[in-house]
C-alpha cells in the first residue's frame, strides 16, 4: 500500500486530533474533530476497508458531528473560550502514549508487512452480517432504538 | 518502505492518547465525549489494522467489530449529548468542574 | 374424511367451548354478538357431528379410538382419549340438533334479559362439556366433563341469582348430584386400582374389554353400583331425584336442554357406556347390579308419574315426567335392552325438549305465569304452540304408530316383559304408561282447553324465532319414528351392530294393541276426570283439582312429593346441621385452647431468644456497623465528584497494568 | 456490456462506436502514456474523468441557470432573460463575470477561516458525489464497491458545510437558515436513504453499474424493466424525488433561504464568487440527486423502448436527467413555499413510514416471485400502509399553529 499517502494521512489525522484536544474555540475544535474522523476513514480506505470508512464518514460527519455542533449551540451560555487546560491530564496522556509506544515497539510479533489483500466486498460483509453476526446485528438494532428513545426522553422539556 | 503493523499501532496509540488528553484536559462536557469518541476511533483503527495484517483470507472479524463499535459509538454519542443538554437545563452550565453534586 | 374427523373429533366439544370463551369476553351489551357466536358454534358442532356420523354408517360395529397420554407419574401413564362409535355418534347428533333448536329458541326467550350474554356463555359452555362427555373414551375424562356439566347446570339453575329460590335450587342440585358423584368417583378409583386403566377401549386392554374386565373379577358388581350412584344423582333416580323438579327454577330453555334432553340423560348414557361392567359375569343377562338398576328405575318411574299428577306448575309436571321417563330408560337398561333404552333416550330428548320449549312459549305468552290452573283456552291464542305441544304430548304418552315415543316405549316394554327375574316391573311400567297419558292429558286440558283464566287473558303467539324451533322439534319427534319401527328397526340394529332389513309383517304386534288400549285408557280417564276442570260446579270451587276434590289426602300426599323433601330435611340435613354444630363447638372450646397453648409456648421461647440477643449478640454487631460507617466516611472522601479525576485514575490504572505486564515479560 | 445486437436503421457497429466514443477516446489519450509507470496512468485517467465531469456539469449548470429563468418566465407569463446573446443564451457568462468582479465582503465579526472554508467544502462535497454515477455504457468515472454508500457519505458532508457557513458568518439570519437547512436535510436524509434500500435489496449490490444492469431488458420490447414500473419502485421513486427536492433546498422546500423571512439563509453574508460557489453547489447537488434517481429507478442509460437502443446511452441518460430537472423547475414555478414545521411533520409522519413500507413491499415482491403475483402483493402492501397513514394523519386542525423546535 501507498506509504506516502499513509504518512500524509496520519500526519493530518494526528494534527487534527491535537487541534481538537487543544483549540480554544469550541467550534473550531469540533470541526477539527470532523477532520480527524475523515483522516481515520481515509486510513481505513488505505487498509482496504472501504465499507467501514464510508460508514465512519457517514455516521460521524453526517450525524454525530452535526449533533455535537447542535448541542454546542443549544448549550450556548458558556460557549466561547474553554479556559484552564489541565496539565496533569496532559502529562498523563503523554505517559500513556509513551507506555503504549514503548510496548508496541518492544513487541516483535507486530513488526510485519501486510499480506496480499483479498478484497473485502460489501457483499461478503453483508453475508457475514446476515449469517454469523445476525444476533449482534439485532442487538445493535435494539440498542439504537433504545438510545433514540432515551435521548428523546432526556431532552424533552419536562412539563411544569 | 511500506508501513508495518507497528506503525499503524503507533498512530492509533497516538490518536488514543490524544483522545485521552481531550477527555482529561477539557472542561467542557461535550469535549470529554469527543475525546471518548476519538479513543473509540483509535480502537477501531486497531481492529481494522489487525484484520488487515492477519493472514488472508480470513473471516472479516475485525471489520465486523469495527462496524458494531461505530454503531454503538453513535448511540453513545446521541445519549451523551442528550444528557449534556439535560444537565445544562438544570445547572445552566456544561463545565464539568461545577457538576460535582455527587461528591461523597 | 372419516380419518380426519376421527383424528379431530375433539373439535366437536372444542368449538362450543371456544365460543363460550369468546362470548364471555364480549361486553355486557353485545346481545346480538353473543347470540350469533353461540348459534354459530352450535351449527359448526352440528356439521362436525354429521361428519362424525357418516363413517359409523359404513361398517356395522364401527369403533374408532384415539388415545393420548395426559401425564405420567412414576411408571404409570395416565391416558385419555376419545371414541367414535354408534352410541357416541347418535348422542352427538341428538345433542347438537336439539341444542341448536334450543339456542335459537332462547335467543327469543331470553331477549331483554340483563345477563343475556352470560346466559349464552354458560349455554355454550354446557354444550361443549356435554359433547366432551359423550365422546370421551376414558372414565376419567368422562368424569371431568361430568363435573363440568354439573357446574354448568349449577350456574344455569341459579341464573337468576337475585331470586333466593333459584339460588337455593342451584345449591340443592349441586349438592345432591355431588352425593352421587362421590360414589362415582369412588367407583372410578376402585376401577383404576383393579384394572390399572381408565380407558374404555384400548386395543384389547381397555377396562371395557375382556382383558380389563377379567381383572375386575368379583368386584365388578360393587364398582358398577358405585358408578351407578353417579348415574342416579345425575339423572334424578329415586333417592336423589329431589333436585330435578327444583331445577325448574332456571330459565325454561335451560330446563329443556339440560334437565330434559341432554344432561339428565347423561346418567343413562353412562350406564350404557360402561354396560360391560354392569353385565360382567351375567347369568342369562342378570347380575346383581343390573337388578338394582331395574328396581330403582321402576320405583322412580312409578313414583314420579304419580307425583306428576298432582302438580300445578307446568314445568314441574314436565320435570316429574322427565324423571319417570328416565326411570323407564334405566329399567330397560337394567333388563338388558341397552339399545331400547338408548332409543328411548334419543326420542325422549326430542319430544321432551319440544314439550319444554312449548311450555316456555306458553309461559312467555302468559307473562311468566307457570301455574296451569291460571291458564286455559290457549288453544286458539297460540295455535302453533298448541299443535306442537300436542304432538309432544302424544309422543310422550306414547301414542303408537305415528310418534317416536310410542315405538321406543314399545321396545322398552317388550324387553321388560322378557325379564327372567320377575314380571313385576313390566306391570308397573304399564301402570306408568297409563299415568303418563293421564297427567299429560290433565295438563293439556288445563293449559289449552277450557276458557281463559287470569293469566291467559292477554296471551299471544310467540315470535317465529321461538315457534320455528318448536316446529322443527315436532317434526323430528314424528319423523324420528321412521327409523324406530319394528318393521325397519334401523336404529336398533345400528346400535346393536346388526344389519337392518325391512319387514312389514313385524309392524303390527299384539303388544302394540295392548299399549294402544292403555294409552287410550289413560287419555280417556284424563278427559273424563278433567272435563270440567277449572269450571266451578256446585260443590267444588274453580281452583281445586277434581282429584283433590275426590281424594284430598291422596292428593296432598302427591302434591307434597310424598314428603320426600321433608324426610330429607328431617334426617340428612338435620344430621349435617348437628355435626356442623358439634364440630363448631369442638373448634371453639377444644382446638382453640390447644392452639393457644402452643402459641404461649412460642412466646416463651421468643422472649428467651430476645434476651439472648440483647445480652449476647447486639454489642458485637453494633461495633461492626460503627466500624463500617467510619470506613465509609474515610472512603467517601476520595469520591470527589469530578469526572475527570475518575478518568485520570482509570488512565493511571491502565498505565500501571501495562507496566505490570511489561515487567512480567 | 456492449450489446452489438441492436436492431435499427443505423449500422450496429456505427451505433456502437458512437455509443462508446468517449470511452475509446479516453483509452486513446491514455495510450500515449504507455511508457509511464502505473500510478501515473491511474492518476492521468482519473484526471481525465474529472476534467470531463467538470466540463460537462459546469456547462450544464450554466445552461440550467439560464433555462430555468426562461422557463420560469414562461410559467409566470413574462419573457425570461433575452438580451445577452441569441435568446439570452450568454446570460450565464455575464452573470459569471459580474460575480467575479464583485467585491468579496467578509463580515468583521465573522470567523474568517470557517467563513472561507464553507463554500469550498460544500462545492467539493457536491462535485465529488458526481463521480460514482454511470453516465453511459462503460461510462462510470469511478467504480467504487459500495458507490451508493459513497454517494450518501460524501453528500452528508454538505450539512456540516452548511452549518459552517451559518455559524461562520456570525449572523442571526445565517444561523437560523443553517439550522433550518440542517434540520430538514437530516430529517429527509432518512427517507432518501431508506427509499434506496429496496433497490439495493432487489439488486443485491451497492454498485451503480450493477443496479443499471439489473434494469436492462424489456417485455414485448416495449415496457422496460425499470424499477419505477414496480409498485414499490414507483412509490420509492416519488419519495426519493421529494426528498431530493428537500436535500437540494429547492421550492417548495426552500425555507432555509426563504428570502421573505430570513434574508438568504446561510448565504446571507456571502457575496461575489463565494455566493456563486454556493449557487453552483446547489445546482450540482441537484444534478447529482436527479442523476442518482435516474440510475436507481429510471433504468440509468437504458433506452425506454428496444427499437431506440441505437441512440447512444449517454444521450438517454442526459435526456432523463433533463426531464427530471424540468420537473424541478416546473415545481418551483408552481408551488408556494411550505412552512418549516409542516415540512418536518411531513418528513417524520409520512415519508418515513411510507419508505419503510417500500422496503417491505419490495421484499414481498421479491419473495412472491417477481411476477404478476408479486406485483399485486407489493401493491397491496403499499396501498394498505398508505390508507392506514392517511387515516391516522387525518387531523382536524389542518392549519396548525407554527411551532419552532429547531432554533431557540
Amino acid at each position: 500500500m501507498n506509504s506516502i499517502a499513509f504518512v500524509l494521512l496520519s500526519i493530518l489525522t494526528l494534527a487534527a486530533a491535537l487541534a481538537t484536544a487543544t483549540l480554544q474555540k469550541l467550534m473550531h475544535a469540533t470541526l477539527s474533530f470532523a477532520v480527524t474522523l475523515v483522516g481515520v476513514a481515509a486510513l481505513f480506505f488505505l487498509l482496504g476497508a472501504e465499507f467501514v470508512g464510508l460508514v465512519l464518514v457517514f455516521v460521524y460527519i453526517g450525524a454525530v458531528a452535526v449533533l455535537i455542533v447542535f448541542t454546542i449551540l443549544l448549550t450556548r451560555r458558556d460557549v466561547g473560550k474553554d479556559r484552564g487546560a489541565n496539565w496533569g491530564g496532559a502529562f498523563l496522556a503523554v505517559a500513556v502514549f509513551g507506555g503504549l509506544t514503548w510496548a508496541i515497539l518492544e513487541t516483535q510479533s507486530v513488526a510485519i508487512v501486510a499480506p496480499h489483500l483479498r478484497t473485502l466486498t460489501v457483499k461478503r460483509i453483508g453475508e457475514a452480517l446476515m449469517t454469523s453476526y445476525v444476533w449482534p446485528l439485532q442487538c445493535v438494532g435494539v440498542l439504537l432504538t433504545a438510545a433514540l428513545i432515551g435521548a428523546l426522553v432526556l431532552v424533552m422539556e419536562e412539563k411544569r | 518502505m511500506t508501513p508495518t503493523l507497528q506503525i499503524f499501532l503507533v498512530v492509533s496509540a497516538a490518536l488514543f492518547s490524544t483522545g485521552l488528553l481531550a477527555a482529561l484536559s477539557r472542561r467542557h462536557a461535550i469535549f470529554i465525549l469527543i475525546g471518548i469518541e476519538m479513543m473509540l476511533a483509535a480502537a477501531n483503527l486497531n481492529f481494522i489494522a489487525f484484520w488487515r495484517f492477519s493472514p488472508q483470507p480470513q473471516p472479516p472479524t475485525g471489520v465486523m467489530i469495527a462496524i458494531f463499535s461505530i454503531a454503538i459509538a453513535a448511540a453513545e454519542a446521541a445519549v451523551g449529548l442528550a444528557l449534556v443538554i439535560a444537565v445544562y437545563r438544570h445547572y445552566r452550565t456544561t463545565n464539568v468542574d461545577h457538576l460535582d453534586q455527587l461528591k461523597g | 374424511m372419516s380419518r380426519w374427523i376421527i383424528d379431530h373429533l375433539w373439535l366437536v366439544p372444542a368449538v362450543p367451548f371456544v365460543a363460550s370463551l369468546a362470548i364471555l369476553s364480549l361486553p355486557n351489551k353485545q346481545h346480538k354478538g353473543a347470540a350469533v357466536l353461540a348459534v354459530a358454534g352450535q351449527i359448526v358442532a352440528l356439521v362436525l357431528s354429521i361428519f362424525a356420523f357418516l363413517p359409523t354408517l359404513q361398517v356395522s360395529g364401527f369403533r374408532a379410538v384415539q388415545n393420548f397420554t395426559w401425564f405420567t407419574f412414576g411408571d404409570h401413564a395416565l391416558r385419555l382419549g376419545w371414541v367414535l362409535d354408534p352410541l357416541a355418534a347418535v348422542m352427538l347428533l341428538m345433542i347438537t340438533l336439539v341444542g341448536l333448536c334450543i339456542f335459537i329458541f332462547s335467543t327469543g326467550y331470553m331477549s331483554g334479559d340483563r345477563n343475556f350474554v352470560r346466559f349464552f356463555a354458560y349455554l355454550s359452555f354446557f354444550s361443549g362439556a356435554m359433547l366432551g362427555l359423550v365422546i370421551s373414551n376414558s372414565l376419567l375424562l368422562l368424569f371431568m366433563c361430568w363435573e363440568l356439566v354439573g357446574l354448568a347446570s349449577y350456574l344455569l339453575i341459579g341464573f337468576w341469582i337475585e331470586r333466593p329460590s333459584a339460588a337455593a335450587a342451584a345449591k340443592k342440585a349441586f349438592i345432591t348430584t355431588r352425593i352421587g358423584d362421590m360414589g362415582f368417583f369412588l367407583g372410578l378409583l376402585w376401577l383404576y386400582a383393579r384394572s390399572g386403566t381408565l380407558l374404555f377401549y384400548d386395543g384389547g386392554n381397555g377396562c371395557l374389554e375382556s382383558a380389563g374386565l377379567a381383572m375386575l373379577g368379583a368386584s365388578a358388581a360393587s364398582i358398577a353400583l358405585l358408578i351407578f350412584c353417579g348415574a342416579v344423582g345425575k339423572s334424578g333416580q329415586f333417592p336423589l331425584h329431589v333436585w330435578l323438579p327444583d331445577a325448574m327454577e332456571g330459565p325454561t330453555p335451560v330446563s329443556a336442554l339440560i334437565h330434559a334432553a341432554t344432561m339428565v340423560a347423561a346418567g343413562v348414557f353412562l350406564v350404557a357406556r360402561v354396560y360391560p361392567i354392569f353385565s360382567f359375569g351375567a347369568i342369562d343377562g342378570v347380575t346383581a347390579s343390573l337388578t338394582v338398576v331395574v328396581w330403582i328405575g321402576v320405583t322412580t318411574a312409578l313414583m314420579a308419574a304419580l307425583i306428576a299428577i298432582a302438580q300445578d306448575d307446568i314445568k314441574r309436571i314436565l320435570a316429574y315426567s322427565t324423571v319417570s321417563q328416565l326411570g323407564l330408560m334405566m329399567v330397560s337398561l337394567g333388563v338388558g335392552g341397552v339399545a331400547a333404552g338408548m332409543m328411548h333416550l334419543l326420542a325422549h330428548g326430542f319430544f321432551k325438549a319440544l314439550l319444554f320449549l312449548g311450555a316456555g312459549s306458553v309461559i312467555h305468552g302468559c307473562h311468566h305465569e307457570q301455574d296451569i290452573r291460571k291458564m286455559g283456552g290457549l288453544r286458539r291464542l297460540m295455535p302453533v304452540t298448541f299443535l306442537t305441544y300436542a304432538i309432544g304430548m302424544m309422543a310422550l304418552s306414547g301414542v303408537p304408530l305415528f310418534f317416536s315415543g310410542g315405538w321406543t316405549k314399545e321396545e322398552v316394554l317388550h324387553v321388560t316383559a322378557h325379564w327372567p327375574v320377575s314380571r313385576l316391573p313390566y306391570y308397573f311400567l304399564l301402570a306408568g304408561v297409563v299415568l303418563t297419558a293421564l297427567y299429560m292429558t290433565r295438563q293439556i286440558i288445563y293449559v289449552f282447553f277450557g276458557d281463559r283464566r287470569t293469566a291467559s287473558q292477554h296471551a299471544q303467539e310467540s315470535p317465529s324465532v321461538m315457534t320455528v324451533p318448536l316446529i322443527v322439534l315436532a317434526s323430528c319427534a314424528i319423523l324420528f319414528s321412521i327409523v324406530l319401527t319394528p318393521a325397519w328397526p334401523w336404529l336398533h340394529d345400528y346400535l346393536t351392530d346388526g344389519a337392518a332389513h325391512f319387514e312389514i309383517a313385524r309392524l303390527i304386534q299384539p303388544a302394540l294393541l295392548l299399549s294402544l288400549a292403555l294409552v287410550a285408557a289413560g287419555i280417556g280417564l284424563g278427559i273424563w276426570m278433567y272435563r270440567r276442570a277449572g269450571i266451578p260446579d256446585r260443590l267444588r270451587p274453580a281452583d281445586t283439582d277434581p282429584l283433590e276434590f275426590a281424594q284430598p289426602q291422596l292428593f296432598r300426599f302427591l302434591q307434597n312429593k310424598m314428603w320426600i323433601d321433608e324426610l330429607y330435611s328431617r334426617t340428612v340435613v338435620a344430621f349435617s346441621w348437628m355435626s356442623a354444630r358439634l364440630s363448631d363447638w369442638m373448634d371453639r372450646h377444644f382446638w382453640d385452647r390447644l392452639v393457644r397453648g402452643f402459641g404461649a409456648l412460642g412466646q416463651l421461647f421468643g422472649a428467651f431468644t430476645a434476651s439472648v440477643d440483647e445480652r449476647g449478640i447486639n454489642a458485637g454487631v453494633d461495633e461492626t456497623t460503627l466500624g463500617t460507617r467510619g470506613l465509609g466516611r474515610l472512603v467517601s472522601a476520595a469520591h470527589s465528584g469530578q469526572i475527570q479525576t475518575y478518568l485520570s485514575v482509570i488512565a493511571i490504572g491502565a498505565l500501571a497494568l501495562l507496566l505490570f505486564y511489561a515487567w512480567l515479560a | 456490456m456492449i450489446n452489438p445486437s441492436i436492431d435499427g436503421f443505423l449500422h450496429p457497429y456505427v451505433s456502437t462506436s458512437i455509443d462508446q466514443i468517449f470511452v475509446n477516446g479516453k483509452q486513446w489519450l491514455l495510450s500515449w502514456l504507455t511508457f509511464a509507470p502505473g500510478w501515473v496512468v491511474q492518476i492521468a485517467s482519473s484526471l481525465l474523468s474529472i476534467i470531463a465531469l467538470l466540463f460537462v456539469f459546469l456547462s450544464l449548470f450554466a445552461l440550467m441557470s439560464v433555462l430555468e429563468r426562461k422557463i420560469l418566465g414562461r410559467i409566470q407569463n413574462r419573457y425570461g432573460p433575452n438580451r445577452v446573446g441569441p435568446f439570452g443564451l450568454l446570460q450565464p457568462v455575464a452573470d459569471g463575470i459580474k460575480m467575479l468582479i464583485k467585491e468579496d465582503i467578509v463580515p468583521a465579526r465573522a470567523d474568517k477561516f470557517v467563513h472561507f472554508l464553507a463554500p469550498i467544502l460544500i462545492a467539493a462535497a457536491a462535485i465529488v458525489v458526481l463521480g460514482v454515477i454511470p453516465y453511459g455504457r462503460n461510462m462510470t468515472p469511478f467504480t467504487i464497491d459500495g458507490g451508493i454508500l459513497f454517494f450518501f457519505a460524501a453528500g452528508s458532508t454538505t450539512e456540516l458545510a452548511v452549518f459552517m457557513a451559518g455559524w461562520g458568518s456570525n449572523n442571526k439570519f445565517s444561523m437560523l437558515g443553517a439550522m433550518r437547512a440542517i434540520a430538514q436535510m437530516i430529517s429527509y436524509e432518512l427517507p432518501l436513504i431508506i427509499t434506496v434500500l429496496p433497490v439495493v435489496m432487489v439488486v443485491g449490490s451497492l454498485v451503480p453499474d450493477r443496479i443499471v444492469a439489473a434494469q436492462a431488458g424489456y417485455t414485448f420490447g416495449l415496457v422496460p424493466h425499470w424499477f419505477v414500473f414496480k409498485p414499490w419502485g414507483a412509490t420509492a421513486f416519488l419519495l426519493f424525488f421529494v426528498s431530493g427536492l428537500v436535500e437540494s433546498n429547492r421550492t417548495p422546500f426552500d425555507v432555509p433561504e426563504g428570502e421573505s423571512e430570513i434574508v438568504a439563509g446561510h448565504m446571507t453574508e456571502y457575496s461575489g464568487f463565494k455566493y456563486a460557489t454556493f449557487f453552483l453547489a446547489e445546482y450540482i447537488g441537484m444534478f447529482a440527486i436527479t442523476g442518482l434517481a435516474t440510475t436507481l429507478f429510471l433504468g440509468g442509460w437504458h433506452s425506454p423502448v428496444q427499437v431506440l437502443e441505437f441512440i447512444p446511452s449517454y444521450v438517454w441518460f442526459f435526456a432523463k436527467l433533463s426531464a427530471l430537472l424540468f420537473v424541478y423547475i416546473w415545481l418551483r414555478g408552481t408551488l408556494p413555499r411550505t412552512r418549516i414545521d409542516q415540512i418536518m411533520n411531513f418528513a417524520w409522519k409520512f415519508m418515513l413510514p411510507m419508505s419503510f413500507a417500500c422496503v417491505i413491499s419490495a421484499a414481498v415482491w421479491y419473495y412472491a416471485g417477481r411476477g404478476l403475483r408479486g406485483w399485486l402483493w407489493s401493491f397491496f402492501v403499499i396501498a394498505v400502509v398508505y390508507s392506514a397513514l392517511s387515516m391516522l394523519l387525518d387531523t382536524q386542525r389542518k392549519f396548525a399553529p407554527r411551532t419552532y423546535r429547531f432554533a431557540e
